[in-house]
Parts: structure tokens; sequence; C-alpha cells
């Protein structure tokens, strides 16, 4: 029975339908109960994305599904291959712990006594949550670049109320700064879109991956649209509007916004480079955005170690992990062979997929440690391994993952990528990697080691932390480390029902 | 007859490019969204006689365009109200 | 018989057009804001109800007929009232 | 020079002067009208492909025009979200730009 | 066929020279006037290029909804705060920015150019199964069957945009009323102006909505259509908003989405597959979809303008 609704496509269908019926409730029901309708939604949500994973895995192939019944190019279609499913399992993951993590302030009632049958927090959080958890999974699924628009706007539209969540002056200003960076390149990338709909007549993945020919309106189309969503992906050095947007964000909101929503666009550039036009870019082309990658690593890491704030760290260090993964693309030139699926690719998905799960839980632990000390300012974290040990930890396993220590899963990416860079021959790379790993490792340990320095005085709680939320991070950190324990599946499932070589395809 | 209507067309599209001064100068914010009502009357124009040489959807926009002609100026009486307390009538430098 | 039609059709849109330039005029060179929307009103008006008369007769129903003659309705009831609110503002604005 | 070819320039130069715009203004709301002078291009540009497309007795491609008035109205969707975070910035701080945060104003 | 040629090239020269005054104008308010001029020529554009659907979408967005829109947010904004004045750019980076502009521009008129001389197309491909959807409007057939999916979730967007205009609200104003921020005048030429209109204008909504599955037209030009009724009567006082905890209102918000999910899934039973309509009941089911979209849309589209909930002594 779970085997054969896991290989027919209705599964696909209701990783859609699921969290959009989760809005739709939680409008109807309000504050009162949108929490306990999200949280549901949210478990559900993680049984489909198993379902579709147990799917992939079973039979070696995507899983596809044709909505109406309507076959592209003139319908749509929903395809879920391994990296789909993959991406789909981490989106479960850190969205419901992102639910479970949701303090107090949003659930309801607010306060005792209160009379209102909602506040803001209690319908707004929830309701968001529920969208970008519908936005993401159509970012992985959808095959139509117009959908994927559509998908694209979605997470634009989710994430920016979420980084105003607080009202103040300054979120305020980095949420507008980052839906002004999220349209324009929302709008070039449709611009890419229909450009190609007017050589080719399709907007379907597949159709167009045996259509297109190189020249220099493709080459034209392909920039607009990777700048578009290089925009959207915070890419050195159109970045400027994450580290506000991250920081200034409610922690639940800020690990949603670094852990998921910024990989919308790249798995966009993924989709566009390795499926969309595969075999075709260019080395050079392909040079450039490994550049711009570089120059986030070298960037976020430096900013990062000067940043005085905990949460302004976290967020400069997505801006330089996100640097990893643009590193793929020049690395998927294997050994003087042309652009293709491989280990490269395999190597920044699993970047992508360990620094989720690390990120979110480093937000999480952060937001646990400004509640509970007052402030996160760094330079006062002296001794917070006493009081806080259990969030420390999270954030001690997590920061590993960041660096790239054994045998956490960000390990096994730069490992990975490492590799390819030694084989392919393409040793600059591996010098960002490197120097990469010393700059992590630098602001980590700026946090790290005076925490757990044994002769200071250690600052004092105002607040009691809740041990359920710590273990909520504490389980996020370890998912970074067992990525890394057991990184042989994971691997596997990321190559599983990629297209065929171009070649086969045919209209 | 459609070349006609063509002319006629033209014309008035040529009076439409000429009242987009007065949007362009004002000087008064009232002289601009006059301006603008004047357009969107001569736009409708258009879109009639673009209907009469055969494109029978045209009439369906220009009604729309009609109900909707008023809404843009009533925004901007109603929207300059609140904020009559300090009269600004803006005049170019 | 549809010659006659045609050169009705000629007479009023050309009288319309005549008054959309009128009004054009007038809307550039009148010297302050009232006079302007006085000119204005004169084009609105007069110039879309000629050109919509001009056109009656190439309808193809009835149905049709009715549409032509609720845009100007609809366009003389909008700048009517609209040109009242954007006076009244002017004085407003003046005083 | 035929009909789409002349709107298929006014589009591609509708978003290059859109993108000036957006990248010169201070003031958010006139980066929002710019923003739209791109959409507003790159929605053209889907109608001259779509009107390219004719056949059939169609007057374009159907499924162009389709697309364009779901982007039309996420467009709009997209302005009105950004006005109502301009707005309440500037019942904030009386600021109606994005340009660095004035001193003073460090978050709490 | 020259006259519509010469038209054509007209009215893009009056396009372009309105966007350059939008980009160029010292003030705001004349270049969000400029922008309401504008939306009027596209949708005429849109006519040349032979959409009447795209057109009357255009029509209703651009020239009722953006229009009001941008005039409140412009008046509510005021003078520009002298911040923005103070900013000079580096002659160096401005001349890098019109290079980088004109680059695209000329880019994309290249691109534009070498397009395929036939141009592929999916119209007869769409034209092939028009018949089993009932309806006879191809872009209908497009939006409510062939790619059902980009509008359900579109509708989706539009929800989602106007929650997030809500969230914008101070934490104590959450269960009050959306408002613009001035009073309703009540009587006078604008109650009069309301009164005549609006009648009219939900009579066209309704024929929108109904002639949309055969004609041009549809739900989202009907929507656009209510929702600019509606911000109508707001200001005259005829009409009034609920609180955003209202629960009519939160049903009303969510009718439209859930009819067209639940017949969306009931497509599993019925024709097999999810967004699938059985071809007997097909145009029941569209108009049905549509009929419950148009007033969940206009209301979505309605508030999206009128801004968070409000104290209403705010004002």
């Amino acid at each position: 029975m779970i085997s054969s609704i896991s290989s027919d496509g209705t599964l696909l269908v209701f990783s859609l339908v699921l969290p959009v019926i989760g809005m739709l409730l939680a409008m109807l029901t309000g504050g009162r109960h949108a929490r306990t309708v999200v949280l549901l939604m949210l478990v559900a949500n993680v049984a489909v994305a198993s379902g579709i994973i147990t799917g992939i895995w079973e039979s070696g192939q995507a899983i596809t599904y044709h909505l109406g019944g309507w076959s592209p190019p003139l319908g749509i279609e929903l395809r879920a291959d391994g990296l789909s499913a993959a991406m789909m399992a981490v989106t479960a993951l850190v969205s419901l712990a992102a639910g479970l993590y949701a303090p107090a302030g949003f659930r309801f009632p607010p306060s005792k006594g209160s009379p209102a049958l909602e506040s803001r927090m209690s319908f707004v959080f929830w309701f968001l949550l529920s969208a970008t958890v519908a936005a993401m999974n159509l970012v992985f699924l959808a095959q139509d670049l117009f959908s994927l628009y559509v998908a694209l706007e979605l997470v634009a539209f989710a994430g920016v109320p979420m980084v105003a969540l607080s009202g103040s002056a300054n979120t305020l200003r980095a949420a507008l700064r980052y839906l002004i960076f999220a349209l324009i390149g929302s709008i070039f990338y449709l611009l890419g879109a229909v450009l190609l709909y007017g050589f080719y007549g399709t907007l379907d993945i597949s159709l167009l991956a045996g259509l297109v020919e190189p020249g220099p309106s493709l080459w034209l189309i392909l920039a607009f649209m990777t700048v578009g969503l290089a925009a959207k992906t915070a890419l050195f050095p159109l970045h400027i509007w994450l580290p506000p947007a991250h920081a200034g964000a409610p922690p639940a909101a800020s690990a949603l916004l670094s852990a998921l929503v910024v990989k919308a666009s790249f798995f966009l550039v993924v989709r566009l480079w390795f499926d969309v036009v595969p075999g075709l870019p260019s080395p050079s082309a392909s040079q450039v955005l490994g550049a711009m990658g570089a120059g986030a690593i070298m960037f976020g890491g430096v900013l990062a170690l000067l940043q005085a704030r905990l949460k302004l760290l976290i967020a400069y260090s997505t801006i330089a992990q996100l640097g990893y993964l643009f590193l793929a693309f020049p690395l998927a030139f294997g050994m003087g062979a042309g652009f293709e699926t491989g280990p490269a690719l395999t190597g920044g998905m699993f970047q992508a997929m360990a620094h989720a799960f690390a990120k979110a839980s480093m937000f999480m632990a952060a937001g646990l440690i400004a509640e509970a000390i007052g402030h996160d300012r760094i330079a006062d974290l002296g001794g917070l391994g006493r009081v806080l040990p259990v969030t420390c930890l999270a954030f001690g396993i997590a920061a590993l993952s960041l660096i790239g220590v054994p045998p956490t899963g960000g390990f096994v990416a730069k490992w990975i990528l490492l590799e390819v860079a030694a084989t392919s021959g393409q040793w600059w790379w591996a010098v960002f990697l490197i120097v990469g790993g010393f700059l992590a490792g630098g602001y980590m340990f700026r946090v790290i080691v005076p925490a757990l320095a044994r002769d200071v005085v250690p600052p004092t709680l105002i607040a009691p932390v809740s041990k359920f939320r710590e273990a909520v991070v504490l389980v996020l950190a370890l998912l970074a480390l067992a990525l890394g324990l057991f990184s042989d599946a994971p691997a596997e499932l990321l190559t599983l029902g990629r297209p065929p070589s171009a070649d086969v395809i045919q209209p | 007859m459609t070349e006609f209507l063509y002319v006629a067309a033209i014309l008035v599209l040529v009076t439409l490019a000429l009242s987009l001064a007065r949007v362009l100068r004002g000087p008064a914010k009232a002289d601009r969204m006059m301006a603008a009502q004047l357009l969107g009357t001569g736009g409708i124009a258009i879109l009639l006689l673009a209907a009469g040489s055969g494109l029978k959807a045209a009439t369906d926009v220009a009604l729309t365009l009609a109900l909707l002609s008023a809404l843009a100026a009533v925004a901007f009486v109603k929207s300059g109200e609140r904020s009559s307390s300090s009269p600004k009538n803006e005049k170019q430098p | 018989m549809s010659g006659l039609w045609d050169l009705l059709t000629i007479l009023f849109v050309s009288m319309g057009v005549f008054f959309f330039v009128a009004g054009t005029v007038g809307l550039l060179r009148f010297p302050d804001s009232l006079t302007r929307l006085h000119a204005l009103t004169k084009a609105d008006n007069l110039g879309l109800g000629l050109i919509v008369l001009g056109l009656l007769p190439r309808v193809e129903s009835p149905q049709d007929a009715l549409k032509l003659l609720l845009v100007w309705a609809l366009v003389l009831v909008a700048s009517a009232n609209s040109s009242q609110l954007i006076a009244r503002k002017v004085r407003r604005e003046e005083s | 020079m035929n009909i789409p070819t002349i709107f298929g320039i006014c589009a591609s130069m509708l978003i290059g002067l859109g993108l000036y715009g957006i990248i010169i203004q201070d003031q958010v709301l006139r980066k929002l009208l710019s923003f739209n002078l791109v959409g507003t291009g790159v929605f053209l540009l889907f109608g001259v492909i779509g009107r390219r497309g004719a056949e059939g007795g169609l007057g374009g491609d159907p499924v162009v025009f389709g697309l364009v008035i779901t982007g039309i109205v996420v467009a709009f969707s997209a302005t009105a979200l950004a006005v109502a975070l301009l707005i309440r910035l500037h019942e904030e701080t009386g600021d109606d730009t994005l340009l660095d945060e004035a001193p003073g104003e460090e978050e709490k | 066929m020259t006259g519509d040629l010469i038209f054509c090239a007209g009215l893009v020269l009056l396009i372009l020279g309105l966007a350059a005054f939008v980009v160029a104008a010292r003030q705001p308010f004349p270049a969000v006037v400029g922008f309401v001029v504008f939306g009027l020529l596209v949708s005429i554009a849109w006519m040349c290029l032979a959409a009447p659907d795209v057109a009357l979408t255009e029509a209703a967005i651009g020239g009722g909804v953006t229009g009001a829109l941008l005039l409140v947010a412009s008046a509510k904004l005021g003078d520009p705060s002298k911040r923005g004045q103070k900013m000079k750019l580096a002659r160096g980076f401005h001349v890098l920015v019109i290079l980088l502009c004109i680059a695209v521009s000329a880019g994309l008129i290249a691109v534009v150019l070498s397009l395929p001389e036939r141009a592929p197309t999916l119209a007869l491909v769409a034209l092939d199964p028009l018949e089993s959807t009932g309806v006879k409007n191809p872009v209908t057939a497009v939006l409510l069957a062939y790619r059902a999916l980009d509008t359900l979730l579109e509708t989706v967007v539009v929800l989602l945009a106007m929650v997030g205009v809500w969230s914008l609200a101070k934490d104590s104003d959450w269960a009050k009323k959306p408002a613009f921020g001035y009073s309703p005048e009540r009587g006078g030429p604008l109650g009069l102006l309301a009164s005549l209109l609006i009648p009219v204008g939900v009579m066209f909504c309704v024929y929108m909505v109904w002639t949309g599955s055969d004609h041009p037209g549809g739900k989202f030009q009907g929507a656009a259509i209510l929702a600019a009724m509606g911000i109508l009567g707001l200001v005259a006082g005829i009409t009034s908003v609920p609180a955003v905890t209202n629960a009519r209102l939160r049903w009303v918000l969510i009718l439209g989405p859930t009819v067209f999910l639940v017949a969306g899934l009931m497509g599993f039973a019925s024709a097999g597959y999810f967004l699938a309509w059985p071809p007997e009941f097909s145009k029941a089911v569209i108009v049905l979809i549509e009929v419950a979209l148009t007033p969940s849309l206009a209301l979505m589209l309605g508030l999206l303008v009128a801004g968070p909930p409000r104290h209403s002594s705010q004002l």
C-alpha cells in the first residue's frame, strides 16, 4: 500500500496541498488554533517527505506527476528526483523544528487574561511558516519555469514579513530592502524564462533540456536568470540585504530564512545549470560563479570575525557558507569533461543540507541565549557553557559542521568539494575551501572558547530556559552531525532520478 | 473605413501626447491629475475607435477604464485631505 | 445605404477628434487650474460623446450599442464628479 | 519592422530604464515605480512572444497570455506589500529611503 | 495595413517617454501620476498585441487599484525626506549604471531580434483539447484547466501578500480594521459618484466573470473591478471593512481557494488526477471555481490596498 502510494505521484500533490490546507485552516481558525493546525500539518509533511524518499529509493527513479492529467508542454509536471527529495526532507525537519521551537509569544493566549481572540504573532507566524513549507516544496517539485516563478514569489512573500515580525524600524528597513532585492531577482528570472519560451515554445525543464542550443542569446538569458537568482540567494556581491534581515528576525524565523529560504533560489540555479542547459555551460561562466562564491567565503568570513553581536555573526557566516554552494559550479567540470551532474553537485547539495541543519540550530541557540541572558554581545558570553550547557553543546556541534570538522555533515560536503578540486586540477578552489574553513574556525571559536572558559563569572540568567526548546536545538545540531556519520545513503539519494543526458530526450 | 478610424485614433493619440505635457509640467498637483483624467478619456476614445474597427473586446476594456477613471481622482483628492493641515501646492523651481 | 452611415461616422468621429484637440489646447494654454478644468470637461463630454455617436452605426448588436452608450455615461458621471472634487481641492488649496 | 518587434524594442528599453531607476533613485516609492516599469517590460515581452505565436485563428498564444495575467496579479501584490512596508517604515522613522541607518538607531 | 503600425509606433514612443519621465521626475507625486497614465497606455498596448484578456487585467489592476494604492502612498509619504536628497552619487558610478542599463536594453533588443523566424507556439496545442474543457476562451482554459496549479497558487500568493500587509500592524492594533488613514465622507459629489458607479461596477464584474469562460474576461478582471468599487465605497463611507479577526471576513477570504482546492482534490476521484475536471462537468466546475474565487480575490486585492489594521485614532 505504502509503496504504491509512494511510487505514483500522489504524494507530490500532497506535499503541496497539505501546507496550503494548513494556511487556509490557520486563516479560518485564527490564532487560537493556528499553532495546533500548523504543527499537525508539519508532522504530516515529514511523513509525506519520507514517503517520497522511500519511493525514489526503492525504484531508483524520479517520481513524476502531471497535474490535471495535462502533460507538458501544455500542462505542468511535478517531478521529485533525489535532489528534490533530500531538500524536501531537510525543509520538513527544519520547519517542524522551527514550529516546535517557536516561543511562548507565538502561542495563544499570549498572556494570561488576554481578551483578544488572537494575537498578531499567534496567527501570522504560523501562517507564514505554513506558506514557507508550501513555497519550498513547490520550488523543489515544479518542473515548469513559470510555476517556479510563482514559487519564488511565494518564498519571498513568506520571508519578508518574517523579517519584519518584531516591527522595529531596523527590521522594517531590512525587510523592505530584502523585498526589493527579491523582486528584482525574480523579475529577471522571469525575463529569462519568457525568452526561453520565445525560442523553444515550452517552459518545461526536461523538454527545454532537449531543445536548448548554445549561442549568445542563450548565454544572455542564462546570465539574466542567474544574476536574478544570485541576488535572491545573497551571493556576494549582491548580499547586502541579508545580514540585517536574518539577524533582525525572531530566532525561529531567522532559522527558516537562513536554513531554507535562501536555498530556494540556489536550488533553482542548480536546476537551471544542471537540468535546463546540461552540458552547455562554458568553463569561464562557471568560473565567474565560483569566483563570486569564493568572494562570499572570504568576505562573509572576515565580516563575521568583526561582528560584536552573535546573531549578526551567524548571519555573516550564512553569506560565507552560501559561497561554498557556488563552488560546485566550476567544480562540476570534471577532468576536462563537460559540465555534468557528479560529485561536485553532490558536494554542493550536501553543503546546502548540512548548512540548513547547522544554521537553523545555531540561530535558535542564539535565540535561547539572548532570551536567557538578555543580550547577545559576544564579548560578554564568557562562561556561558556552565549556565546553558545543552544550548552551548548544540551551538558547538553546529559550529563544527560549519567549520568542516570531521565527522560532521559540513566536513563531508567540504571534503567532497576538495577532492573534486584536486582531481579536476582546479587547485585554486581548494585554497578557498581551506582558507574559508580557517575563517569559520576563527569566528566560531570567538564564541565557543570564551563560552567554555572556566575562570570567568558566567552571565546571570534573567529568564529560565525551556528544556524542550533546548532539546529541539540539540536535535537539529545532531542532524548536522548525523549527516556526516551516515553520509553514504544521502549521497546516493542525491544521485537518484537525475535526468538522463540531454540527447536522449525528444519533445 | 478602418483606415479612417486609424487616422482618428492616431490623432487622438497625438492629443494624448500633448496633454502629457500638462502631466509633466504641472505646476499644481491638480493640473497633473486633471491632465491624467483627460488622458484617460482619450484612451477610452482610442479603445472605442479600435472596437469600431473590429476589435470587439476593446469595448470591454474601455468600459473598465471608464468605471475606474474616477478612482484615481478620488484617491488623489481624498488622500490629499489628510495632509491639508500643511497645504503644499508644490511648485516647480 | 452603408455609404450614408459611413459618412455619419466620419462626420461625428471627426468632430469628436476636433473636440479632443480643442480640449487639449485648452489644457495646455489656459492660464489657471479652474479654466483648464473647464476645457477638460468639454473635451471629455463632447469629444467622447461624438465619437460614440459616430461609432453607433457600426455596431453589430444592440448590446454593443448599449455598451458604447454606457461607456459614455460612465465617463460623464466620472468626469463631472471628479472635476468637482478636484475643483474643490483647488479652491481649498488656494484659499 | 512589424508590431511585435516594435513592442519588443519598447519592452527592452523599459527594462533598461526601470533598472536604472531602481539603482539610482533613493526614495523607495520611486524604486517601486521603476520596478513596475521593469515588470511591465517583462510582461510586454510575454505579449510580444505570445503575439508572434498567433496560430489557428487565435490572436496569440493563449498560454503566454494566461501567464501574463498571473504575473500582473503577482506583481500588484508585491507592490502592495512593499508600499505597506514603506508606509510603516515612514511612520516609524520619517524616512522614505533605504540609506544606511541613522546613528543612534541601533537595535535594542 | 500601415495605419496600425504608425499607431503602435506612436504609442510606443508615448510609453517610453512617459517611462523616462517616471524615472526622471524630480518629485514623487508627478512620477506617480505619470505611472497611472502609463498603465492606461500599456492596456492599449495589450490590445495592439491582440491580447484582450491581458488588456482587461491591466486596465482593471494597472488603471484601478494600483493607481489608488500609489496615490494614497505618495500622499502619506508627503515630500521626500531630506536624507534622500543629500545622497550624491559618484559620477563614475552613475556612468557605470547608465552603461549597464544600456547594455541590458541593447542585449535584450538583440535577443528579441534574434527570436526564431517561425515562432514556436502552443496555440494549436492549447486549442486541440479546448472542447473537453467546456470553455470557449482558450486563456480561461489555460488558467483553469491546463495550468490550474499556477492559478491556485497565485491566489495563495495574493492571500499571503495580504497577510504580509496585515502583519505590519502594531500588536495592539491587531484586532482592528484596516483603514486608509483618512475619514470617509458621506454625501456630496463623492457619495453621488459612488452610488452611481458601484452598482454598475458590480454588474460589470458579474458580466466579466460570466463572460470569461467564452470571451475575454474572467475572475481576475472581475475581482479587480470589484475591489476598486469596494475602495470607492470605503472612501465614500458606503461600505466598510470589518476587523481582520472577523470570522465572516476570514470565510470570504478562504472561500475561493478552498473551493478550488476541494474541486481539485475531487478530481482524484472523478477524473483520475488532482486538478482534473471530468469532461461532462468541466465547464460547470470551472464556472463554480471562478464564481467562488471572485469575492475572495476582490477582498484580498482591496485589503492589499487598504493596508494593515490600525487604531482609528491614528488617522
